[in-house]
């Protein structure tokens, strides 16, 4: 029973920060049918931002937590600007194989952003401080309030994703955008503006990640691409362009993951999920929760 | 046909050999020959990378599922059965070319991207196998061999060397023969090819077993000209990035291509050591320069025709 | 005796009988026609032919043996061959490469390429007239010649059966006739032809018979002219009578003249493919202008470039002021609002949600105000106000694509092949909405549409557009005398 | 067209010889001064790396200031790793038949270390190596002294480290009178090759320690949540975890820390040695207690305060890491073996630190010999007298407070309060 708990805990904070990482990734897929390799590498940038802000120029964990989020969103749009305009305007491809450049081109990115990281930073991991000290006592289990807090803030940013883009007219535009780019464009949409929105809005949730990763079991640059892999997995389990699926995926795998731990062997953990992946591409491409 | 063309470019890919060939008369530098030994094993890798993406069409980015299988596959047989180089390389090989064929499955179905994750997870597992397996594999440390290819830098070089030009020659040859325009045909649009009487899966199944093929050999000769076979030097996704950059930037659906990619590649990162660190990100923003600027590579540059 | 005999062809996608018990006999050196309207059936059913998909049920004999089921390229080497209607060549080869592609054995043994290849390669282009282009590479050919190319492919093994899937779409008419002549010769050679069109009088002048495709059924089989007379083919195609006179002028208010929108388009290319040429067309304030074609005539490419998602060389202007670098949302903005042929509803939101993104430009009051008016046009999409789009039936559909696009209070709404797939109540429905619409708010409206009926009982004029260029311009009583019976 | 397509590939050969040419010509064959170039290899982003860098400059800017090898001089080379085998390999390669190095030092990646070992022979190039732990490293030379005696290890190998954290665990806490008893071990460690025969000497010398080991639990390294391994480690009522972690650092003692997991953090933990680890664990470490072979300038040798000083001095860095350490005797042992050496050959350099016999900062520097188990690896006693010695320490407020040996004991082990509340 206690183990049970400790495992529904656990698996809720690690779900809510999966679901946030792989919430924009999916989100940039329905809009602009990228799969963005650079998503790990921005979230880790993220997280050592706001580590150098908050601790090494002493501005505090919260402007240590903006900063990086900050950082995360201007990245984001240097990557959009720089490498994702220029190559869908490009003529010089067949339009059928710009998927695959735009896949190698982020990850080219996320491997230029893991350099200067390790170069800024070094390689070593870092964690942020805790948001708030002290633990509460659930059912024989000890769990920190900081994870409590970060549970509750990313479940609170996933609340403000859902308000956006069900109740304002923007957020629903974005919505709208992944189920008919044409069809809002035929309405007077500037689709380019949307994809602008997009991908800002894209790097403020992996920022965001980024900052709770970092507060919650800390980064470093050499973790980029496993955030990547796991974003991706759950961003495919859930359905490519699915934001509740994402959320549903993100959940699965962070129970799976915990509970192979737990009652396998901890070494195992990745292992079930690939295989769920696998099977899951063999016999259901679209996803557990796809739509199309 | 022109007779005369095809004499030409024959004539100046010898000639580009044999200038290659009589390096270790003119220089002394066996480190640069230890440079190119890397970048022509890194320039099979992506020829039968190549061959898969540029002519088959399927976007595999598990090279190093290949190339780690062969890797691993020719390395335990020396190190725990203490069988010859030459017997480990081709029992290398050929769970490379086995594990070719168990792709063939999600490469019929699975389009894309899709298939693209698959390979992707396969490189994750086989990662996992290695560590899980870590009292027979060394896991993260590696594996010690008992023998290398040689021990003169010369003689590495020239294996090195032979196994490109062979891959190159066979390559080129299957790419160009009626084989090959059939190959190019089914990655283009298999339903269309099917229409015109083909079984695309035949065809497909030989693409992975000749991308296996040169891949694994690639692999296995790699591990005895290193001495060791280790996750970083044959599994990891930086390996696989490696490869597809050098495809890419070099010109993709070209041997040539491959080989200026590869060459380009480790050659550059050499260049820029004084960068220290930085050197790999330069390199890395080098190609994205390419990738965005000139996305159908060097060869492009040299006058050829868009590869659309 | 029948060389290709079908039997009872079944195939179901999901929650829709795409090919419903097709049955028909072909010849050899008979050209069969197999038309219909979008989403009729017949390119599935020749998918079905080749093997591409895999029939539910029935039965395809090639000369007498049994082929359904088969993978294609089993049923490929039994003689039967396809064009299919998007393909795409090797780029990086030349025509003959191309050509001996297809020549070549189904083996992975073979890395030299047998003598007689080339000459067999030269002896097919020479058939379809390839010749003069053997060595230059197929992105440096015309459209016409792509098709040709694709012909030559599938001429290549001698197939018993001939399958072409709208051979004429996207070529000129004098590319057409060229086509038609090379099928036509065809049937010299004892080659049975399947030929999918949409359009009964491009290919009356060369099929010997002609099995027309509705919903997934074969409604008629005969020669051309028994199939151009079948009752139901007719209403299939222009709606219960062709002989309506317009109606009363109710439904064309007094318009005050103002020119809306005028077209100069010189033409419009989709890479080789030439899809318009020298279109003119204007409309004026209040005005509801239609233009009718067949499938393929280059409506849909019209209002594309209209609302600028094509570029276009020529000029179009909107209230005397040129659109030229104008982006598709100014345009949209500016009052043009387009329902398309697609509708690209946002089929996961609710219908309100949709009828509010239409508005989005509007404050909340008049957003609220206009989405009563259009609600009240449209009483059933008040029913399902808040159900997704998706679970709409196909006309509901329709009209929550009319309604959002009035969401903006357009000053012009182009209408793209509103009609089409959707049941003749649901079409009055529909039509009475837009008659009530004009009445009340002046909106003029253009109109592409097939079928003719509707076309013609709402517009004041109308524009005939074929194969990319208009071929008649005038009031809309003059139609049916004019060119009405030529139409079909 | 025609003449475009003849010029491709006619332009691509000649830019491929061209490439190749230049690069031929731009680099230097020989060295041609008459300095003693010596190289230096590690993966410059890393704290553990940069103290290689740091350690290495020291020892030679000092051994140059003294006068060198007979007045000539020793010049530095520094190689990158990027953690990379291959890109290891190269560096050596370049570093031997291009930059004229006559000895490499560093590496501490035992990835890294293991793909040299073949290339050090291969171009008969001493290597010592100061940071790995794998025990692979003394197994691999004792089976093959031929064709690895060039291989010399300058630190010690994971099975001493565990036995020694197991007599620092006695010494410290279990058989502490002034605490409650610590004597339920789990053993925690990442799962890879070097932690094999940490675990196997963990099982051997904790029971002789005085602990029961309880559960064995290992995880894979890129664990990123410990939540699960630590429940499982209440539920055994442990309250010792005895570590061997290396990749992972930050992750589990952050959460052990907030988790409040109520056992002592003890073992060997790669990354606790930095100084850097309280400002990367926001002080999570607070408690953790590990061993390392050099701390603070713990005076095991006369030498020690020395170095201490100069080095934070000349590199503004709070703590040296171990690596510094081990890098600094590892370089005097070469610089010994280049004066004693007749000429800088390879052969003549191996035998030469055979001989090695002098003081270092982390007490005697010798090699064991060939046919000694530990082939090549550098002696180890805890007398620094006898060989290169070691000491325990515990983070207590941010700093590192050397708890064992007791002579050199700065302070007394603390328990953390949710340790102690556990009980």
């Amino acid at each position: 029973m206690e183990l049970l708990l400790q495992i529904l805990i656990s698996g809720f904070i690690i779900g809510a920060i999966y679901a946030l990482g792989a919430a924009g990734l999916t989100i940039i897929f329905g809009v602009s049918g990228i799969l963005n390799l650079a998503h790990g590498a921005i979230v880790v940038l993220a997280a050592l931002v706001a580590w150098y802000c908050a601790l090494q120029l002493h501005m505090g964990i919260y402007w240590g937590g903006l900063a990086g989020v900050a950082a995360a969103v201007v990245t984001t749009y240097v990557l959009y600007a720089l490498v994702v305009l220029p190559l869908s305007r490009s003529r010089q491809m067949a339009a059928d194989e710009l998927p695959v450049f735009l896949f190698v081109a982020t990850l080219l990115f996320a491997l230029i952003l893991q350099g200067l990281l390790e170069w800024f930073f070094g390689s070593t991991p870092v964690a942020t401080p805790a948001l708030i000290d002290g633990v509460i006592h659930i059912g024989g289990n000890t769990v920190p309030l900081n994870s409590v807090l970060i549970g509750v803030v990313a479940w609170m940013v996933l609340g403000g994703l859902w308000l956006f883009i069900s109740f304002t007219r923007l957020g629903k535009a974005m919505l709208a955008a992944s189920m008919s780019p044409r069809g809002l464009a035929i309405i007077g949409y500037d689709i380019g503006r949307i994809h602008l929105l997009v991908w800002g809005l894209y790097g403020l949730l992996a920022g965001i990640a980024g900052v709770l990763l970092a507060s919650f079991i800390g980064a470093s640059s050499g973790v980029a691409i496993n955030l990547t892999a796991t974003a991706f997995t759950i961003v495919i389990l859930g359905g490519l362009g699915n934001v509740l699926g994402s959320l549903a995926a993100a959940y699965i795998l962070g129970f799976l993951g915990t509970l192979t731990a737990f009652l396998i062997a901890p070494s195992l953990r990745e292992i079930p999920g690939l295989c769920l992946l696998i099977i899951i591409l063999y016999l259901r491409p679209q996803g557990l929760f796809g739509r199309h | 046909m022109n007779i005369a063309y095809a004499y030409w470019r024959t004539g100046l890919a010898l000639l580009a050999l044999i200038v290659t060939a009589c390096l270790p008369a003119v220089t002394s530098s066996y480190y640069l020959l230890g440079v190119l030994t890397t970048a022509f094993y890194l320039a099979v890798y992506a020829m039968s990378w190549d061959l898969l993406f540029g002519y088959a069409g399927e976007v595999n980015f598990g090279p190093t599922f290949l190339i780690g299988l062969s890797a691993y596959a020719a390395g335990l047989c020396n190190t725990f059965l203490g069988w010859p180089v030459w017997v480990c390389i081709p029992i290398g090989t050929a769970a490379a070319m086995l594990g070719g064929l168990a792709l063939v499955g999600p490469a019929l179905r699975l389009k894309g991207p899709y298939f693209g994750l698959v390979t992707l997870v396969a490189v994750l597992l086989l990662g996992h196998a290695i560590t899980i397996f870590s009292g027979y594999t060394g896991g993260e440390i590696g594996l010690a061999l008992r023998d290398i290819l040689t021990l003169s830098s010369t003689g590495n070089f020239y294996y090195a060397l032979g196994l490109m030009a062979i891959t190159a020659v066979v390559l080129r040859i299957v790419v160009r023969s009626p084989l090959g325009l059939i190959l190019e045909a089914s990655g283009q649009d298999s339903v269309a090819t099917e229409a015109l009487g083909f079984s695309v899966i035949k065809f497909k199944v030989l693409a992975f077993m000749l991308s296996a093929l040169f891949s694994g050999l690639a692999g296995a000769m790699t591990v005895f000209y290193f001495g060791t076979a280790s996750p970083g030097t044959v599994v990891v996704v930086a390996v696989t990035v490696q490869i597809i950059i050098a495809t890419i930037i070099g010109g993709r659906r070209s041997i040539i291509g491959s080989i200026l990619g590869a060459v380009f590649l480790v050659v550059a990162g050499e260049f820029l050591r004084p960068l220290g660190e930085l050197s790999t990100t330069a390199v890395s923003i080098l190609a994205l320069l390419v990738l965005v600027f000139a996305p159908n590579g060097f060869i492009s540059v040299f006058g050829r025709r868009g590869a659309r | 005796m029948a060389i290709l005999e079908v039997a009872g062809l079944c195939k179901r996608f999901g929650g829709l009988q795409a090919v419903d018990e097709v049955s028909f006999a072909v010849e050899s050196g008979e050209v069969l026609g197999l038309i219909g309207p979008n989403g009729s059936g017949k390119s599935t059913t020749l998918s079905l032919l080749m093997g591409v998909v895999r029939p539910d049920s029935g039965s395809v004999q090639l000369r007498d043996i049994e082929i359904a089921g088969q993978p294609t390229h089993a049923i490929a080497k039994r003689g039967m061959a396809m064009v299919f209607q998007h393909s795409r060549p090797l780029h990086r080869q030349t025509v003959l490469e191309n050509i001996q592609l297809a020549l070549l054995p189904d083996t992975i043994f073979q890395l030299c390429r047998a003598k007689q290849l080339v000459q067999r390669a030269r002896e097919v282009a020479d058939r379809v007239g390839l010749t003069a282009v053997l060595h230059q590479h197929p992105d440096a050919l015309p459209f016409a010649f792509l098709r040709r190319l694709e012909l030559a492919k599938a001429l290549a093994a001698d197939p018993a059966v001939l399958l072409l899937d709208e051979p004429f779409a996207g070529l000129a008419p004098r590319e057409t006739r060229e086509f038609s002549d090379l099928v036509v010769s065809l049937r010299g050679a004892g080659c049975a032809v399947v030929l999918v069109d949409h359009n009964v009088k491009a290919v009356a002048g060369l099929v010997d018979r002609i099995a027309a495709m509705h919903a997934g059924r074969k409604i008629a089989e005969g020669t051309p002219e028994q199939v151009t007379g079948n009752a139901h083919v007719r209403e299939v195609y222009f709606g219960k009578s062709l002989d309506t006179t317009p109606q009363a002028p109710t439904a064309r208010t007094e318009h005050d003249g103002r020119r809306l929108l005028e077209t100069r388009i010189e033409s419009v290319h989709y890479g080789q493919a030439e899809a318009l040429r020298g279109v003119e067309l204007h409309v004026d304030e209040g005005e509801f202008v239609s233009v009718v074609g067949l499938n393929g005539a280059g409506k849909t490419t019209l209002f594309d470039s209209i609302l600028g998602f094509v570029g276009y060389r020529g000029d179009i202007q909107w209230r005397g002021n040129s659109l030229d670098g104008v982006k598709p949302a100014a345009r949209a903005s500016a009052g043009i609002a387009l329902c398309p042929e697609t509708r690209a509803l946002f089929l996961h939101m609710s219908v309100r949600e949709n009828l509010d993104l239409g508005g989005h430009a509007l404050n909340r009051q008049a957003r609220v105000e206009q989405r009563d008016q259009i609600l009240k046009l449209f009483p059933v999409l008040a029913e399902r106000a808040s159900q997704s789009a998706y679970t709409l039936s196909g006309g509901e559909q329709q009209m929550l694509t009319i309604g959002r696009a009035l969401m903006a209070r357009p000053r012009l709404l182009l209408l793209d092949e509103p009609t089409l797939g959707l049941a003749p109540l649901i079409i009055e429905h529909i039509s009475d909405a837009l008659e009530q619409l004009q009445q009340d708010t002046g909106l003029a409206i253009l109109l592409a549409e097939q079928n003719l009926t509707f076309a013609v009982k709402h517009s004041r004029r109308i524009y005939l557009l074929e194969t990319g260029q208009l071929r008649w311009h005038g009031e809309a009583d003059r139609f049916v005398a004019e060119v009405g019976a030529d139409v079909l | 067209m025609r003449s475009s397509k003849l010029n491709r590939p006619l332009l691509a050969a000649a830019a491929l010889a061209t490439g190749v040419y230049c690069v031929a010509g731009a680099l230097p064959d020989a060295r041609a001064a008459d300095a003693i170039a010596v190289g230096v290899i590690a993966p410059k982003s890393h704290i553990l790396g940069q103290a290689i860098f740091h350690a290495a400059e020291l020892s030679v800017a000092q051994f140059n200031a003294r006068g060198g090898v007979n007045g000539r001089k020793i010049e530095l080379q520094e190689y990158n790793t990027n953690f990379s085998a291959a890109d290891s390999a190269r560096a050596f390669q370049r570093a031997v038949q291009s930059d004229g190095v006559v000895a490499m030092v560093g590496v501490f990646t035992s990835e890294v270390a293991l793909s040299l070992m073949p290339w050090s022979s291969r171009l008969k190039t001493p290597l010592i190596i100061t940071g790995a732990a794998s025990s692979q490293i003394p197994e691999r030379v004792h089976a093959q002294p031929e064709r690895f005696k060039y291989v010399f290890h300058g630190y010690v190998n994971s099975a001493i480290l565990a036995r020694q954290g197991c007599i620092v665990a006695h010494d410290v806490f279990t058989n502490n009178p002034r605490l409650k008893k610590y004597d339920r071990a789990v053993i925690f460690s990442e799962d890879a090759a070097w932690t094999k025969p940490v675990d196997a000497a963990y099982q051997k010398c904790l029971p002789k320690a005085g602990m029961k080991v309880v559960d064995h639990i290992r995880f894979a390294p890129d664990t990123s949540d410990f939540t699960p391994i630590y429940s499982r480690i209440k539920n055994d009522h442990a309250n010792v975890i005895m570590a061997a972690i290396a990749h992972v650092g930050v992750k589990p003692v952050v959460q052990w820390h907030q988790q409040q997991i109520p056992a002592l953090f003890s073992g060997i933990n790669g990354q606790a040695g930095s100084s850097k680890f309280w400002d990367a664990t926001n002080g999570a470490t607070e408690g953790v207690i590990t061993g390392t072979p050099g701390l603070a300038g713990a005076p095991l040798t006369d030498k020690s305060a020395a170095f201490y000083a100069a080095y934070k001095k000349r590199f503004h860095v709070d703590e040296p890491a171990y690596d510094a350490y081990t890098t600094f005797d590892a370089m005097s042992a070469l610089e010994d073996a280049l004066g004693k050496a007749p000429n800088t050959s390879g052969d003549a350099l191996v035998k030469a630190l055979e001989q090695t016999d002098i003081t270092g900062v982390l007490g005697r520097v010798a090699f064991h010999g060939l046919n000694d188990k530990d082939a090549h690896e550098v002696v180890f006693n805890e007398d620094p007298k006898k060989g290169q010695s070691f000491v325990g320490f515990q983070w207590q407020h941010g700093k590192q407070v050397i708890i064992w040996p007791p002579k050199l004991a700065t302070g007394h082990v603390v328990v953390p309060s949710f340790v102690a509340a556990g009980h």
